[in-house]
């Protein structure tokens, strides 16, 4: 294995700028079998030119790159990639291994020592962190116990397991326990005496050294060009206006067979507009790699705009548990429609009166698949009795089931009403960001309306409607279905159990759970309680076989008590690739986390044929 | 007039109170704030590891006291949690949407934002002028239909469609560039020709979208009021006199006619920073509109208010001007003999 | 000097008492509004637009009854089918209004809907028929339509949208909202926007002051952040009708301050015309002056903003749903619709979903070419 | 050098309708003068706009000629391509509009629309210009040519603005000049000045004038010609000697016949009741700023209206007297100290106007009405003339709609219009037929107290004749005190009880018109009456030394010359006659 050269340092490594790539590298590269993934070797350069929709979104760049301490492969396994190796003991000890010199991206070397000045000084730091360390640290609220034997070695051990640890460190957002120290001290008030960061304080207009510090220090959207990283590309314009550049990181640690150091692109190329324009900038072939903006309305679009822009549309299946679901609060404030929301009859009935291949049809040309929430044939934990379990069209059984719960249509009249008199109107609160949405809400309203329910819609922007759904103020809102369609018995079931707030079935009842009873209010549906029993069970749960049984007795309880409404999933998520552009999947999963969009594919394998030609 | 000008700039401190209460108020009116819904929007998509941030900057810009306090702490009245820092004491507050200093994220936008709306009013008035005296003076004629028809497509097409339409045949026909007020490349570099006719080719298709509205407004308003003045015996007087035609017009009914148009001229200011808000989220330039928008939406209350205030500042300053502009186009106003009410 | 002039006398026999003859142009005895209405008339434009929009309104009641498809109603199985012709020859045999009738192929290579129509079988149109369901006048259920697609096939004058509605129908439905709930916005803010404005103009002092302190006050508000509250605050059970009235008419409490201004500031000039003087010493009360001296002078300039408002009040709600604020299903207006076809789809691929454009652009030269000849009738100067 | 033939004007095309001018033909030659004299409304102002070409819209030029120039560059006006019409127009062939408050441009200072003809016309540069117009500003007579220069129209009297007028079409030294009533505004002495500068132009240049005037005494000095019309027709013409002095025409015969004079002798007043007041003016005083610059409209006036008296007021332009009329009328305020006092019945109690302007305004606006010095402004643009006529009785909620119309149509034809008309708006009238509206709808309410400001001014004698008989009967009848404004002092003769002369601001004499005419004691109303011209060629007063007038106040002899910083009071020499001098 001989490291080359990287075209693009050549002339700095001549000047004598930047040391020469055997210098660079980490003693210990990660050497990538692409012939072992099926792909194909690349050559150097080119820039991938894409557009999002927001400048927030420049986290990208950590997306895209997708270097994590240990991360998830194309399986969804997850494997040491900064790390040169992990070591796990019940779960409970953690011994990460570094790679030796293993650098960031502006030569210092990467130790221990940057991970010492994350736990130490920010995550305990009571300026920085004013709640403390971060909640995936802590188990039954203890920290771990932290050693740095030597530069290369960290090691956490807790009291109690902590199977959440590592999918954390892998997650499309990583928790950077690892931070380039010798840069941040600079700015932090135990290194840097008070007179050195006056001047820095008021340069930055911000307002002490703690604000300081946490402006500078920026370790997933990049907005900090200064700051290093250890992603292969790295923020170079100030990340200012509407254009980012990221460019190659020349100490990455990730090389091909044939020492060819990663990525093989240059760079990035991003461009913030807004989110109707991209898929015209799209179709004139100013992206090589855009997914971002596009929806399944404008695959014609994309298709008819191919020959001139030099690009393939693909359609990736999205990885969620459902591409639009229904939640009907459990906890919604009213008692009366509580009683009503909460007995299984009606969550059945009105599943069981959605027409989703109409749907389907309409929304998604019938690509996507139909069927309640649950997780995607992809994942291990599929089966396939579980999948249409009250989620066809029938809408006399749904009128029955409506019927035996008193539900009663009084004569002459379209609608249903409630035992105590009022109307049955639904109210389906959505946040009205895909248009999508409300064509599914017209056309349930249509089915509905035939088994005698009322679908009234309400928009809210995103905030107001989370806020309202944690207050129990909402009915029933639209959303997507579980973030994650794929689990594997490791991955912590908590979505499915009412432990947290964020979710939209029971959001008091998890917030009972999160804030161990101060706030919110406790279970009090069997159903819940049971799961809430499994999802702790499972958290101690010592071997796999137990952890996929569990995971199966929650997917059944979901599947057969309807607590989330699913309509289709799998929807197709255009992915438009540039046709120079090559490793890049035809066809994967289109999922946030485990996968961070393209991230899981590993971005910096994809690679130009033409690198020289210009975009 | 003098006296008038400072008489009026007092009145504006109270007045600017009363508004910057209002404003602070109506931001404030949706539930949460922007820390707060990040945390939850964190929370719920499990990024755990970014709570940290989110709960350091609430503490810092003291989110977690009550609205009066944050008021008073946000004008700088009210110590905050690192003393007074507050408008008064030129601390414009932080963007938690983009990260920086609000002062930073409206320095940056600022420019393209009067770039933009300088060219579009630009575009109105030479358009619009030439065009609604014409229309006037030959009114009922093909030409005066012809601009009607023009005017009112304009006014009758949703303007993101319009955007839309121009910009994508736009593009497609004629290569003008979809979207940013530049060609990337140029970004952060330095001045130069090059730039400027990239900047100016993209303003192009902007430019029309913002500008038609107000342009065919501004041909049947002024056709209008011109059709009003064309016959009065002053304007015989100077036909008598031999001035020409076009200077006749532009000189005499002209400068009546343009009496409402001065009158608005305090809603001009504003609309140069605010008015172009959604075509210019559509068409993604970089001007302050969007990020007001996005700032409203996700509730970075101090990026919002300060654009909101300086808004609403623009707005006074323009009723100022316009009101003076006023009297000085109009004698009889300015020297107004008849004492009343 | 004198002498070089020839003294002339006219020939013609003269009575001293005999009175000059009238040299009137215009027939006398005629009342002024009767004269008004003759200038009007001689605007051609005008007049016809008159008549389309007085055929618009008058047909308003009775659309569910002229148009063939209600405005929800869906045919899954057309798509984002074309625009569809009716046809009155089959193989050289007239046959009457027909249609062929027309089945959908996914096309999975440009995922589009083909249609293709079956010009073997001509299906005659049906005549006051049944179709769907609808409420006549908002009161009595009826399904007698004007006419009907013949069962088996469709009819479908201008294509259908993403869920297979009919879009022609969906405009004449449409027209309902869209011609009518913004009109209220329009009067509410010229109302206010006069009123004040007037007595602000005409009174000055401190009139004029409060005037210009609340204009100024309303006008730095921020409505942006307004609509955003609001659309969080409309309860979820009004229907989408009552809460686009009562955007229209919010949107018209807003949005007097321009023209209160432009009234104020054209009165202050006008103010001082020795007519109005002489009103005022004739003893005029205020209002009179306002209404019979001032505005008038000021109709043309009124009148046109009037019709500019005419746009904004048809298309208003696209803007206010960029907001979420705008209409939403099943309610249908002009703007709804044409808020769906805004995307490339629409201008690329589907060309016929933005048809809603062309009755707006109608409507809105029509009020334009209304107010001309208003303007014009009203204009003592104007000379056909 | 002008030569018009056959020309005819109409208003739109029907051939039903007669046209407005027909077949109106005299010419003018270089340095002459010709008047065109006539029936209010017989076309006049129409022939003259026909000549610039510059006809109100819809008017339309159906037959005849205008030739203008000598020679080889001999043009038809009426063929003319617009562009070369363009430079003929302000240049060589000016033109006095009639109404001077209304075609000046409300936005624009006087300097400013003057200096614009010269800046067209000639290469001067903007001093000279500005030079240039100073000086023909002291030529037409202003008292400060500079304030003059940065005045606004509103800003000056009635005088004042019809001298910017001649100043702004002179100030081209134009080969035609056109004027339209020129003088109409100007006190008589005024008249003389300007009758003067334009003869030395003419003089100097070799100007043609074509001049339009009610005022036989006018003619007769200036005219070199006669042109006189009656309804769209030219019924005789002739040198001003032949048509004047032996008129064949029989309406030119009554036209003569209608022309009032000074009489040698006037009878000595009928005695009025002694001391009934109904309007008293006590020490009025009104100052205008105008930035910096005060002006003293009016300087301590008493003055009194008898109740059925009509008591007249003639003076300089720009005395006060407009200022006058608007401070009994309530349109402005008097300065601190001054009292206007109304007594609305004979024995009842005086209410001070300027106290309690609201709560008595109402009463007091029904009772007191005024006739405004510019009709054509007065007149609201946008309401039928029949509207116009009867807002007065809509707003005091007088009778039925049918009643109001019937009144409309008896006002109209008392002063000499026709009803028909009564749908037309105001600017498709005549000057004099303006004036009339504005009367008419003064006399709509049957007040008590008219005040009138130049209410003939534009009228023809006969017409003028007309109008003053209506309102002696009116007088008679329902014992109506008017306050009546005049620069003619032949009409103030016939009408009046006493007479107030007035001069910057003061009353300078006042006694009743028997004892002012035959023997009047200040220079000032000396002057005033010498310089009154009479229809006869034969007795045609020296204009260029009545145009001194009374010079200034330091040459008056000594008992009438102020002394310097000081006023002088107001001195009673017989009952019912005083006299500004020295006691
Ligand atoms: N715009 C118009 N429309 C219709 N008739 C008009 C218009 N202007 C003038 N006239 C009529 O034309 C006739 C002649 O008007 P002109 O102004 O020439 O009269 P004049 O001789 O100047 O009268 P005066 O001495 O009163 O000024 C009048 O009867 C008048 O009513
Ligand atoms: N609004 C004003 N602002 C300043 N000066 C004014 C104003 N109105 C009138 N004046 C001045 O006051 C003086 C008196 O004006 P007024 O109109 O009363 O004169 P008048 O006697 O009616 O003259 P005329 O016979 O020419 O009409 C004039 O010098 C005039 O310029
Ligand atoms: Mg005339
Ligand atoms: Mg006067």
């Amino acid at each position: 294995f001989t490291p080359r050269e990287t075209p693009l340092y050549e002339e700095e490594v001549t000047y004598g700028l930047m040391p020469p790539v055997a210098r660079r590298m980490p003693e210990e590269p990660l050497v990538v079998d692409l012939a072992a993934k099926g792909r194909s070797l690349g050559k150097p350069g080119g820039w991938i030119r894409t557009f999002i929709t927001q400048r927030r979104n420049s986290r990208l760049a950590v997306l895209y790159g997708y270097a994590r301490l240990v991360g998830y492969d194309e399986r969804r396994e997850i494997v040491p990639d900064l790390l040169k190796s992990v070591e796990v003991v019940e779960e409970r000890e953690f011994t990460l291994r570094l790679r030796r010199g293993h650098r960031w991206s502006d030569g210092a070397p990467f130790t221990s020592e940057d991970i010492r000045y994350w736990w130490e000084d920010i995550a305990n730091n009571p300026m920085l962190s004013p709640s403390g360390p971060p909640r995936f640290m802590l188990v039954n609220g203890q920290p771990p116990q932290v050693e740095f034997p030597d530069a290369q070695t960290v090691r956490f051990r807790w009291a109690e397991q902590n199977p959440d640890f590592l999918p954390t460190l892998a997650a499309a957002r990583p928790p950077f326990i690892y931070r380039p120290s010798h840069y941040l001290k600079r700015f932090h008030a135990r290194y840097t005496p008070e007179e050195a960061l006056a001047p820095l304080i008021a340069k930055h207009k911000v307002r002490n050294w703690a604000a300081l510090h946490n402006a500078l220090d920026d370790m997933f959207r990049m907005e900090n060009p200064a700051e290093p990283t250890l992603q292969p590309w790295m923020a170079v314009s100030k990340g200012s206006g509407t254009h980012l550049l990221f460019q190659r990181n020349p100490y990455y640690h990730r090389f091909d067979a044939n020492g060819v150091q990663l990525p093989y692109a240059d760079g990035l190329d991003v461009t913030v507009i807004s989110g109707g324009l991209i898929p015209a900038q799209v179709a004139t072939g100013k992206a090589d790699l855009q997914a971002e903006g596009l929806s399944f309305t404008q695959v014609p679009v994309l298709v008819s705009g191919e020959e001139g822009g030099g690009y393939a549309t693909r359609l990736w299946p999205s990885g969620k548990g459902a591409e639009i679901a229904l939640y009907p609060n459990l906890n919604y404030n009213d008692p009366g429609w509580r009683a009503v929301l909460q007995d299984l009859r009606f969550r059945r009935a009105l599943s069981l009166a959605i027409d989703r291949r109409i749907i389907n049809r309409s929304l998604y040309f019938g690509l996507a698949r139909e069927g309640g929430v649950g997780v995607l044939p992809m994942s291990s934990l599929y089966k396939p009795e579980r999948h249409g379990r009250w989620a066809g069209y029938d809408p006399e059984q749904a009128g029955a089931l409506l019927d035996e719960m008193g539900l009663r249509r009084p004569r002459g009249e379209l609608y249903r009403t409630l035992p105590d008199g009022r109307p049955l109107d639904v109210i389906v609160e959505t946040a009205e960001e895909r248009p999508e949405v409300t064509d599914a809400l017209q056309l349930i309203a249509e089915t509905w309306r035939d088994i005698g329910v009322r679908l009234l819609v309400r928009t809210a922007d995103r905030d107001v409607l989370r806020n309202r759904v944690y207050a129990g103020q909402v009915m029933m809102a639209v959303w997507s279905g579980w973030d994650n369609g794929v689990p594997e018995p490791e991955s912590n079931p908590m979505e499915l159990a009412p432990m947290m707030q964020e979710s939209f079935c029971w959001p008091k009842w998890g917030q009972h759970y999160q804030t161990s009873g101060k706030a919110g209010e406790p279970v009090t549906m069997t159903v819940a309680a049971r799961l809430l029993e499994l999802a702790r069970a499972w958290r101690y749960a010592g071997s796999e076989a137990e952890r996929r049984a569990i995971w199966e007795r929650m997917l059944d309880i979901h599947a057969d008590n309807v607590l989330v409404i699913g309509l289709v999933a799998e929807a197709p998520q255009p992915v438009v690739v540039s046709r120079r552009l090559r490793n890049v999947p035809e066809r994967a999963l289109w999922l946030w986390d485990p996968g961070a969009y393209f991230g899981i594919y590993r971005p910096d394998e994809f690679f130009f044929i033409d690198p020289d030609k210009k975009g | 007039m003098l006296r008038y000008i400072l008489r009026r700039l007092c009145i504006m401190v109270p007045t600017l109170i009363v508004v910057s209460m209002l404003i602070f108020v109506v931001i404030n009116l949706p539930p949460g704030d922007y820390l707060s819904n990040q945390i939850a929007e964190l929370r719920a998509t499990g990024q755990e590891s970014g709570l940290a941030k989110a709960e350091f900057l609430r503490h810092e810009y003291a989110l977690d006291r009550p609205i009066h306090e944050q008021y008073l702490i946000w004008i700088g009245v009210w110590p905050g949690p690192s003393g007074f820092n507050g408008l008064l004491q030129g601390d414009l507050g932080w963007s938690f949407e983009f990260g920086k200093p609000v002062a930073e994220v409206v320095g940056e936008t600022l420019w393209f934002t009067v770039i933009l709306n300088f060219a579009a009013v630009l575009f109105v008035y030479l358009v619009s002028f030439p065009l609604g005296a014409l229309a006037a003076i030959r009114a009922n004629s093909w030409v005066d239909y012809l601009a009607a028809a023009v005017g009112y497509v304009g006014l009758a097409t949703p303007n993101f469609l319009l955007a839309l339409i121009l910009l994508y045949y736009g593009q497609k026909w004629l290569g003008l560039p979809i979207g940013g007020l530049m060609d990337p490349r140029y970004e952060n570099q330095p001045m130069s020709w090059d730039k400027i006719l990239s900047v100016l080719h993209h303003l192009i298709v902007p430019t029309i979208v913002i500008g038609l509205h107000g342009t065919a407004a501004m041909v049947r308003r002024l056709r209008a009021n011109l059709l009003d003045e064309l016959g009065k015996p002053y304007v015989v007087t100077a036909q008598a006199k031999g001035v020409p035609p076009v200077r006749r017009l532009v000189k005499y009914p002209l400068r009546m006619a343009l009496n409402p148009f001065v009158s608005d001229i305090g809603s001009l200011l504003p609309s140069l920073v605010s008015g172009s808000v959604l075509i210019s989220v559509v068409l993604s330039l970089p001007t302050i509109g969007p990020a007001l928008l996005e700032a409203l939406r996700s509730q970075d209350q101090f990026l919002a208010g300060f654009i909101l205030l300086f808004i609403s500042i623009l707005v006074l300053v323009g009723m100022l001007v316009s009101d003076i502009l006023l009297a000085l186009l109009d004698p009889r106003i300015r020297l107004s003999r008849r004492p009343r009410g | 000097m004198t002498g070089t002039w020839k003294h002339t006398v006219d020939p013609e026999p003269w009575s001293p008492d005999d009175e000059p003859p009238a040299a009137s142009t215009l027939d006398p005895g005629a009342s002024a509004g009767r004269l008004m209405f003759r200038r009007f008339l001689r605007h051609r434009l005008a007049v016809l637009a008159a008549l389309f929009l007085g055929f618009s309104y008058l047909s308003l009641p009775f659309v569910d009854f002229l148009v063939p498809y209600g405005a929800n109603e869906r045919d899954v199985e057309h798509l984002y089918a074309p625009p569809q012709g009716v046809h009155l020859v089959h193989e050289g045999r007239f046959v009457g209004p027909f249609v062929y009738p027309t089945t959908a192929q996914p096309d999975l290579k440009s995922y589009r809907w083909r249609y293709t129509a079956d010009t073997g079988r001509p299906m005659p149109l049906e005549f006051f028929c049944d179709g769907a369901p609808y409420r006549f006048l908002g009161l009595v259920e009826a399904r007698l339509r004007l006419v009907c697609p013949p069962p088996g096939a469709t009819l479908h004058l201008l294509g259908t949208d993403r869920l297979g509605r009919d879009i022609l129908s969906r405009l004449a439905i449409g027209a309902k909202l869209s011609l009518t709930v913004g009109l209220l916005g329009i009067a509410v803010s010229f109302g206010i926007g006069i009123t004040l404005g007037g007595i602000a103009g005409y009174f000055g002092g401190w009139a004029d002051w409060t005037v210009q302190r609340v204009s100024e006050i309303l006008k730095s508000l921020p409505e942006l952040p307004l609509w955003l509250a609001l659309s969080a605050a409309v309860p979820a059970h009004w229907s989408p009708v009552t809460v686009f009235l009562c955007i229209s008419v919010i949107l018209g409490l807003l949005d007097w301050p321009s023209l209160a201004r432009a009234v104020r500031s054209r009165f202050l000039a006008l103010r001082e015309e020795d007519f109005v003087m002489a009103a005022e010493l004739m003893g005029a009360s205020p209002g009179r002056i306002i209404r019979r001296h001032l505005l008038p002078n000021f109709a043309s300039h009124l009148l046109a903003s009037a019709t500019l408002s005419i746009p904004s009040m048809i298309l208003g709600e696209t803007a206010l749903s960029f907001l979420g604020l705008g209409l939403r299903p099943p309610a249908t207006s002009w703007g709804v619709m044409l808020n769906d076809a805004q995307n490339l789809m629409a201008v690329e691929s589907y060309p016929w979903v933005l048809s809603p454009m062309l009755p707006v652009m109608l409507v809105v030269l029509s009020f334009n070419f209304l107010g001309d000849g208003l303007r014009d009738a009203l204009d003592p100067y104007h000379h056909a | 050098m002008l030569k018009v033939e056959n020309l005819s004007i109409r208003f739109g095309r029907s051939p039903a309708l007669r046209p407005v001018v027909d077949g109106v033909g005299f010419s003018i030659d270089a340095g002459q003068s010709v008047a065109l004299v006539g029936e209010s409304g017989s076309g006049k102002t129409l022939t003259c706009r026909s000549i610039l070409r510059i006809l109100p819209r819809g008017a339309e030029v159906c037959g005849g000629s205008i030739l203008f120039g000598d020679g080889a560059d001999r043009v038809d006006l009426l063929t003319l391509p617009s562009s070369r019409l363009q430079a003929i127009r302000g240049s060589r062939i000016a033109m006095i509009f009639q109404e001077p408050m209304s075609a000046l441009s409300p936005l624009h200072s006087i300097g400013e629309q003057t200096m614009e003809v010269l800046r067209l016309h000639g290469s001067v540069s903007r001093r000279g210009a500005k030079e240039e117009c100073l000086r023909m500003f002291e030529r037409v007579g202003f008292p400060d040519p500079g304030r003059a220069f940065r005045s606004y129209p509103f800003q000056l009297s009635g005088g004042l603005r019809q001298r910017a007028m001649i100043a702004m079409a002179m100030v081209g030294h134009p080969r035609l000049l056109i004027a339209d009533e020129p003088t109409t505004a100007l006190d008589v002495t005024l008249q003389a000045q300007v009758l003067s500068l334009i003869k030395d132009l003419q003089a100097e240049s070799g100007m043609a004038v074509l001049l339009v005037t009610h005022d036989l005494g006018v003619v007769a000095n200036m005219a070199d010609a006669v042109v006189v019309m009656r309804g769209g027709r030219v019924m005789e013409s002739g040198g001003c000697a032949d048509v004047l002095g032996a008129p064949l025409h029989p309406y030119t015969r009554r036209l003569m016949a209608a022309a009032p004079t000074i009489p040698e002798q006037l009878p000595r007043c009928r005695p009025l009741p002694v001391e009934d007041w109904i309007l008293e003016f006590h020490n009025v005083a009104k100052t205008f700023e105008r930035g910096e610059a005060r002006v003293k409209a009016l300087d301590g006036v008493d003055l009194s209206v008898r109740r059925g008296e009509t008591l007249a007021i003639v003076g300089e332009s720009g005395s006060g007297k407009t200022t006058l009329a608007r401070i009994a009328m309530l349109a402005d305020l008097p300065d601190a100290g001054g009292r206007v006092l109304f007594r609305p019945d004979r024995h009842g109690t005086a209410i001070d106007l300027t106290g309690q302007a609201a709560a008595v305004g109402c009463g007091y606006r029904r009772f007191a009405q005024m006739v405004f010095q510019d009709p054509y402004a007065s007149l609201s643009p946008r309401m039928s003339v029949g509207e116009i006529i009867a807002e007065p009785l809509a707003i005091h909620r007088i009778g039925t709609a049918v009643d109001r119309r019937r009144r409309v149509r008896r006002l109209m034809e008392q002063v000499g219009l026709d009803p028909a008309w009564a749908c037309r708006y105001p600017h498709a009238f005549s000057g004099g037929q303006r004036q009339r509206i504005s009367i008419a709808r003064a006399l709509a309410l049957d007040p008590m107290l008219l005040i009138c400001d130049e209410p003939t001014s534009a009228l023809d004698v006969s017409v003028q004749a007309q109008v003053l008989d209506l309102l002696e009967e009116i007088k008679a009848r329902l014992g109506l005190s008017l306050m009546f404004i005049s620069h003619d002092l032949a009409v103030v003769a016939r009408l009046a009880n006493r007479v107030a002369v007035m001069r910057a601001g003061q009353v300078v004499e006042q006694a009743p018109p028997s004892v002012l005419f035959s023997a009047p004691l200040h220079p000032y109303t000396r002057a005033l009456i010498a310089a009154s011209p009479t229809p006869d060629v034969r007795r045609c007063i020296d204009i260029r030394t009545v145009a001194l007038g009374a010079g200034k106040p330091d040459l008056w002899p000594e008992p009438f010359r102020p002394p310097a910083g000081g006023g002088l009071p107001l001195v009673q020499v017989a009952p019912d006659h005083f006299v500004r001098r020295a006691a």
